[in-house]
């Protein structure tokens, strides 16, 4: 039981953390990105199409990675030189994207909302021999995808890469200080634009593993809003990465515990609610221990 | 004059060519013209808004001339941007601070132009090996690792100067460098901008105050409203001729006549409080103003001014001990209570407390008042009102403005002061906490502030003075306590107040010991 | 009559892999067969523009409107009194106007049928991927009357065909999302389900995915979905809302259309039922086909009456 | 966030050349969108002609497209009271909702009363259950300094399974196949402004607020405050504003109209609450917030459009092969580019600021 809790929770994060990495380095170059959704639905449709064709799902999540990223490109695009409202523009993105996608479905495929292809390549399970069956800790890291390694691998990479690449210095200071980083000769919006494409990469990841890491097919409904999740994972997390990790793995965790707690005499709506109202509690807890301890500090 | 009667002169390092920038209907600058020579310092001086940081934009090609050129080496030069003009040996420190917060000094430093290890990541100890050779050559030294948010303003400021060696610039562009520092940092920088003049480097210098200009610069460009008034040696001037250059007049000194100190208006007893970081910066301080006095705090930055303030104006917390405004016990109550009780407070951060910025000058002008009956009834504004009484305050302050619907952004530096000060003074409160009154303003504006305080005093209004200018103190303050380690550790009345022996008492010696 | 042909598709719009697809595709093909003008409305907010849209289409002269949308009872209601000249069709419900042809469904008898199955192959072990625990399970799509509709008839029958057997229950809250009907399916398994019923649409197909990838079994819904995953889908629950859908629009060519009457979907009708099986018939033993087949006779005969949760509320089995 | 900076800012005086600057984005929406209708084989300019014609060709259709834009200057308002004060309120959906059902389970329940008492008493539930929707956040962000985006976000799904539980349960009707409330008595439901358009009272209540935000603007001490506290919050604090107070009253203010578009809603147009019953109002106001620039009229402009959109979005395919995801499309990129600047593109360049 606890076990299959635990293989659940990383299974439903790990969309949630790759698409919250790519908005939290956004974010920290300065754009907050409403259009994640967006991003990960054309990842999904993309990976899955690739996965089909081409039968290999390192290509698939390349074209989804690429789609993901060019959509960035553009959404960043109208925020850094056309000086749109980058939410309205976010907003926007993901009505658009959602009516492309099912216009394309329709022209291409001659289907709506839901797209099953032959022969899909899936994501292969790493599974682990000994750890396997030790109990939690097999769950943990046994029969795991590699995309789930790759987002929790990339918790600390994004981490490091901030605190101590070159890029990642950049990134901060546009997002922080983008006079400051101008009057070095540094170009604010180009960093901008980077982080976006990189937002949308992630997101289309992110996208590309519903449909090729959890299911074998596309629904037009299949982020279910996973994208704002992803916000607020990273405004949960403050733009640190690890804290946003564990703002992904809540709603990851407590979605597989409402999935279990259903049809256990409480009403299964209030039951689904868990994960949004536990980030809340959480949050707010962080927040008195925090004041607590300024008002000793001061 | 066209390009090809133009014969490049070498000697000049730096220089603007018929430069004029417009914004709008304003000409910021209106054909400027001059020459930097390699390895001087060249003051540029002006009143608030002359528009000198806007050339110094151009000169560093942050921003582009409307008409005109800059020269470098003598040479006709479109820069593409700033990186072009660390290309060319060009930085610049600018008016406002352009560190990035939440970075650490050492990031700061090397931004933009880092040094990588094998794995291409930002190589920390090379990094670090540079910041200590440029310590060594500036003859200071720093925590590296200190987030820019908690380091003091002098240490921000010389970061902002080592950034530029770091990046091999051999012309520094300083835009007020000397605004926001204490008389001994000042010392300290000036001892280092002619250390680094005498390694060949050019500097560019701005500022207000004609007493650091005469001592550093070699020669100095005048400009007023965008144009160049004129260009001299320093051995061939003056401070009054300057003066009188820069704003076309000759200014009547403020002259303090003496006033009857009347009732305690604030009383401090036992005073305590820990900065944001949780040290305690102020340690048992006493302190009483009568109404009708102005009181100056003389100090290094970091011996409890900030703490001081806050406790005083009710925006800090407090360790220990009370507060009394005008006999009432106000401890307890919060900044809005206080203002109620007829405290008023002139921020030292104009930019960030004292005005908002992107609001119209009216606003700024009535903001925190606006509720006062005369200005507002049943919660709604009486525009007419309020208009009649903007106007007369604008005008009493003589602010320079095209509209007081305009954000206050529009106005220069000198101007805003006036606005800020304008609205403190309005509706004759006991107390006045004025923190860094002239910060960055120009002598005329400077004169001006002076007198209103001055005025304010003789109508029997309290002072409370926070400023690290001591020519400030001394002409404004009965009397100037010294604040150092969070102590009063000397205080001295009108008249009997030194330069030379105030500065050593900010650095902690009683007056016992330097009479001795 | 000659007057184009207006759907209105419900809330979740076209692509729902159920309801509306199905309308939709018996609309399509009526409108083949009759050579009628026609054309499908899709809305967001299909809600709150009801009566809006209906008036819409009646005055651009529509002869014939096909309302999916559940919410249009009442403001179809208000409009046709309007418009006695139009024809209006609801489903799921029954709305008095001479203009008005109610169409119901018997959703329950149909999913009474996939119970009475589950529960008996759930037990036995004789079939591949079947455990000896008389665990069965059905995900709804969204928790409401309409959907517990079907659920309670799938346990009602489940619970006839074997008094021990227990049924887990839950909903996606999503119709769209394959993802978590996986995952919803997989938590079933692991508590020993074998046969888990959807009633969620396109969330179903995670469902489907599950019972293929754990090698057990699931049931499909309104359409026949045994080819989704052979082997793996145990049956479908068909529903005919396309031949409904189809017939009327053919009745109201012919000049036959059949206003003020309600037109009942049942087993009876062939309007709902199971799907032939093509793909598992031969792995179930015929004891049980017999058994599962007299429980059809015995709702036909009147012998059994199903519950049906929208015009008798929450049964206690489901309470 | 940039966004509420930028929409805190009151909105400066119009002139032609801003008119022009204006509508540019607008035409390129148009252009981009009409490449897609090219693409899928339509006629762009008979397209665009018949969104005109849906929307504002006639009576009726100016009514209908009034009566959907009514929510939406609603929500558009709520979200910019709150923007005005420096919150980023992403919450109104949910208050939305809560405010539809708390109408709702009022006008079914109290059938006995009057009109003259039913209608005041079902929508004072309706911003009641609003207000108290954001109260949680409100104190949060204003005591504890809690980010508001995440919990007016997560408030949101909160709120949708709430009340999906409510319709389902207790407050179901009994007959119904999915989870809608009785339908509200006459008494209390909003009168018609021209039947049988459902356009209703609500459409002037809305214009009311929208005239009183105005005023509220520019001539109230409050509406100062506000402004200045969103623009810098140090500088309100040090001109002795309380700005914590102000963030608790805004954002249940926010609430407040967010709970009486769904109230409006509720008891003027669906007349019951029925799951499905706001397809994102909420979020949409944002957009109109943002697009409006946080003004009175901005607002009412930009609820047009979108309001526009919606109903000619759906009656169009009455009339063409447009199918609806080609309308989402459009709406998508009007939303983009209604807000893209050209500033840019008449060289104008900002010096050191
Ligand atoms: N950003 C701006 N936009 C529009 N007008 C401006 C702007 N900045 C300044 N002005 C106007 O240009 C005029 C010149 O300002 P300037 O700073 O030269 O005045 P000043 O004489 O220097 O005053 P002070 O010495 O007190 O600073 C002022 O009236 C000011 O209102
Ligand atoms: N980006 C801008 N937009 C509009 N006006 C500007 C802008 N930058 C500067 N100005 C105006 O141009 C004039 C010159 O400004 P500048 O900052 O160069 O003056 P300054 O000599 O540096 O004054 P101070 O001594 O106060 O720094 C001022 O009136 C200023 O308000
Ligand atoms: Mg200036
Ligand atoms: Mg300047």
């Amino acid at each position: 039981m606890i076990d299959n809790i635990i293989h659940a929770a990383f299974l439903m994060t790990t969309p949630i953390l790759l698409a919250a990495l790519g908005g939290l380095v956004n974010r920290v170059a300065g754009l907050v990105n409403i259009g994640l959704d967006s991003m990960m639905l054309a990842g999904a449709l993309v990976g899955l199409m690739v996965a089909s064709q081409t039968g290999s799902w390192p290509a698939a999540l390349v074209a989804a990675a690429l789609v993901g990223g060019l959509l960035g490109l553009l959404m960043s695009l109208t925020v850094t030189r056309l000086q749109a409202n980058e939410i309205i523009v976010g907003l926007g993105f993901n009505i658009a994207v959602a009516g492309l996608v099912r216009f394309f479905l329709k022209s291409w495929y001659g289907t709506s909302g839901t797209l099953s292809l032959p022969d899909v390549a899936m994501l292969p399970r790493i599974h682990i021999p000994v750890v396997a069956d030790i109990p939690v800790l097999g769950a943990i890291f046994s029969d795991h995808d590699p995309l789930t390694w790759a987002a929790w691998l990339l918790v600390p990479a994004t981490a490091w890469f901030l605190a101590r690449t070159r890029l990642g210095l950049r990134l901060r200071a546009a997002g922080a200080a983008p006079q400051a980083a101008r009057a070095l000769g540094l170009n604010p919006l180009n960093l901008r634009d980077a982080s976006t494409v990189f937002a949308g990469a992630m997101s289309g990841l992110a996208g590309a593993y519903l449909c090729i890491g959890v299911v074998g097919i596309f629904n037009e409904g299949i982020t279910a809003g996973r994208g704002f999740l992803a916000l607020a994972a990273f405004y949960f997390g403050r733009n640190r990465p690890w804290p946003t990790a564990l703002g992904a793995l809540l709603f990851g965790l407590f979605d597989a515990i409402q999935i279990r707690l259903q049809g256990r005499g409480l009403p299964a709506e209030l039951v689904q609610t868990l994960p949004y109202v536990m980030v809340i509690v959480i949050l707010t807890l962080v927040a008195i221990t925090l004041k607590r301890a300024r008002n000793k500090g001061a | 004059m066209s390009m090809d009667e133009f014969q490049p002169d070498t000697t000049i390092r730096l220089g603007a060519q018929g430069v004029t920038r417009r914004f709008g209907a304003l000409v910021a600058n209106d054909g400027i013209t001059f020459r930097a020579h390699r390895g001087t310092i060249h003051a540029i001086v002006g009143g608030n808004g002359a528009g000198k940081s806007t050339l110094m934009r151009i000169l560093q090609g942050m921003d582009r001339p409307d008409e005109g050129v800059v020269l470098v080496d003598g040479m006709p030069t479109v820069f593409f941007g700033p990186a072009d003009a660390f290309q060319k040996g060009i930085g610049m420190v600018h008016q406002e601070f352009m560190l990035v917060p939440g970075l650490t000094l050492l990031e700061n430093l090397v931004l933009a132009q880092e040094p990588l290890d094998g794995l291409r990541r930002i190589d920390r100890r090379k990094a670090l090996d540079a910041a200590r050779k440029l310590e060594r050559e500036a003859g200071v030294t720093l925590d590296w690792d200190m987030p820019v948010d908690d380091a003091p303003v002098h240490v921000r400021q010389i970061v902002e100067i080592l950034r530029l060696l770091y990046r091999g610039a051999d012309v520094l562009i300083l835009d007020e460098p000397t605004a926001v520092l204490a008389p001994a940092q000042v010392q300290e920088l000036i001892v280092l901008l002619q250390k680094l003049r005498s390694e060949g480097r050019t500097i560019l210098f701005i500022s207000h105050k004609l007493d650091e200009v005469m001592a550093l610069a070699d020669e100095i460009t005048v400009i007023r409203a965008g144009k160049v008034i004129g260009a001299m040696k320093t051995a061939e001037t003056s401070k009054a001729a300057l003066a009188e250059m820069m704003i076309g007049e000759i200014l009547s000194r403020p002259n303090a006549r003496p006033s009857a100190v009347g009732r305690t208006v604030l009383e401090l007893r036992g005073l305590a409080a820990k900065d944001a970081r949780g040290v305690l910066r102020l340690k048992e301080l006493d302190l009483d103003i009568r109404a009708g006095e102005i009181v100056g705090i003389a100090g290094v930055a970091g011996n409890g001014q900030d703490e001081l303030i806050a406790a005083v104006t009710g925006l800090g917390r407090i360790e220990r001990g009370s507060v009394r405004l005008d006999g009432e016990d106000v401890t307890r109550l919060g900044l809005r209570d206080r203002r109620e009780r007829g405290l008023s407070y002139l921020s030292p951060d104009r930019a960030a407390e004292g005005l908002c910025l992107a609001a119209p000058i009216s606003e700024n002008l009535i903001a925190g008042r606006h509720r006062a009956a005369a200005l507002c009834k049943g919660g709604v504004l009486q525009k007419g009102a309020i208009r009649r009484h903007v106007e007369t305050l604008l005008d009493r302050f003589s602010v320079k403005r095209a509209s007081s619907a305009l954000p206050i952004s529009s106005l220069s530096g000198g101007n805003q002061q006036r606005v800020a000060m304008a609205r403190e003074l309005d509706g004759d409160p006991k107390l006045l906490v004025a923190c860094q009154p002239t910060r960055g303003v120009d002598i005329r504006g400077i004169a001006f502030i002076h007198q209103c305080l001055l005025d304010y005093r003789e109508a029997g209004g309290a002072v409370l003075v926070i400023s690290e200018e001591l020519d400030e103190l001394i002409a404004l303050s009965d009397r100037i306590v010294v604040l150092y380690d969070g102590r009063v550790t000397g205080e001295v009345s009108r008249g009997s107040a030194k330069v030379e022996e105030l500065g050593r008492m900010m650095l902690g010696e009683t007056r016992a010991e330097i009479a001795a | 009559e000659d007057k184009p042909v207006a759907l209105i598709v419900s809330q979740g719009g076209l692509g729902d892999q159920s309801y509306n697809d199905l309308a939709h595709s018996g609309f399509l093909r009526a409108l083949k067969e009759t050579g009628l003008e026609g054309k499908a409305v899709e809305s967001k907010e299909v809600v709150s523009q009801a009566t809006e849209i209906l008036r819409r289409a009646s005055d651009a002269d529509f002869g014939l409107i096909v309302d999916l949308e559940y919410a249009h009872g009442e403001p179809m209601l208000e409009v046709a009194k309007d418009y006695p000249d139009t024809k209006y069709v609801i489903l799921n419900q029954v709305r008095e106007g001479s203009n008005i042809a109610s169409v119901l469904f018997q959703e329950q008898e149909g999913s009474y049928l996939a119970g009475t199955l589950a529960a008996l192959v759930t037990t036995d072990t004789s079939i591949k991927g079947i455990n000896d625990k008389p665990v069965i399970g059905v995900i709804g799509g969204t928790k409401s009357a309409g959907i517990d509709k079907f659920i309670a008839g799938y346990v009602e029958g489940a619970k006839a065909a074997n008094p021990e057997i227990v049924v887990k229950i839950a909903y996606s809250n999503n119709f769209g999302d394959p993802a978590v009907g996986l995952q919803m399916a997989k938590a079933m398994i692991e508590e020993g389900a074998d046969v888990i019923y959807h009633v969620a649409g396109g969330t179903g197909m995670g469902v489907i995915q599950a019972a293929k990838e754990a090698g057990v079994y699931a049931i499909g819904v309104d359409t026949d979905q045994d080819g989704i995953a052979p082997g793996n889908v145990l049956t479908s629950m068909v529903k005919h809302s396309d031949n409904a859908v189809e017939t009327v629009i053919q009745d109201y060519a012919a000049d036959k259309f059949p206003g003020g009457q309600t037109i009942t979907l049942g087993l009876k009708e062939n309007g709902v039922g199971l799907s032939e099986m093509k793909y598992t018939k031969d792995r179930i033993p015929p004891a049980i086909l017999e058994k599962v087949e007299a429980a059809k006779q015995d709702i036909l005969s009147g012998k059994i009456k199903v519950w049906n949760v929208v015009d008798q509320g929450y049964p206690d089995f489901l309470k | 966030m940039s966004a509420v900076a930028s929409t805190a800012r009151t909105a400066p005086a119009i002139g032609w050349r801003d008119v022009a600057l204006a509508v540019a984005p607008l035409v390129l929406a148009l252009v981009v969108a009409g490449i897609v209708l090219a693409v899928a084989g339509h006629n762009p300019l008979e397209v665009y002609w018949l969104l005109l014609k849906e929307s504002f060709g006639g009576v009726k259709r100016i009514a209908a497209t009034v009566a959907a834009s009514t929510p939406l200057i609603l929500t558009g308002l709520a979200t910019a009271v709150a923007f005005r004060s420096g919150v980023f309120n992403v919450g109104v959906e949910g208050c939305v909702l809560v405010g539809g059902l708390a109408a709702a389970y009022v006008g079914f329940t109290f059938v006995g009363l009057p009109a003259t008492l039913l209608l005041p008493f079902a929508l004072g539930a309706a911003v009641i259950a609003g207000t108290l929707w954001m109260l949680v956040p409100a104190l949060l962000k204003a005591r504890l300094d809690v980010d508001e985006v995440v919990t007016t976000l997560m408030l949101n799904f909160i709120a949708v399974s709430l009340t999906a539980w409510l319709v389902n349960g207790p407050l179901l009707a009994p007959g119904s196949a999915n989870s809608a409330t009785p339908m509200v008595v006459e008494a209390a439901r909003l009168p018609r402004l021209m039947p049988p358009s459902t356009l209703n009272a609500g459409f002037l209540i809305a214009i009311a607020l929208l005239v009183l935000y105005w005023l509220w603007g520019r001539g109230t001490a409050l509406g100062l405050e506000t402004r200045l506290a969103g623009l810098n919050p140090r500088f309100a604090i040090a001109s002795g504003i309380n700005v914590p107070m102000l963030i608790i009253k805004m954002m249940l203010l926010s609430g407040a109209i967010g709970g009486l578009a769904g109230g409006i809603q509720a008891l003027g147009t669906v007349n019951r609450f029925v799951v499905g019953f706001s397809p994102g109002y909420g979020f949409t106001g944002i957009a109109v917030a943002l697009l409006g620039r946080g003004s009175a009229i901005g607002i009412l402009l930009a609820a047009l459009l979108f309001g526009a959109l919606a109903t000619s979005g759906a009656t169009i395919q009455l009339f063409s092969d447009v199918p609806i995801e080609i309308v989402n499309i459009l709406q998508g990129t009007v939303m983009i580019f209604a807000v893209a600047r050209f500033g840019w593109l008449l060289k104008q360049r900002q010096g050191g600021k």
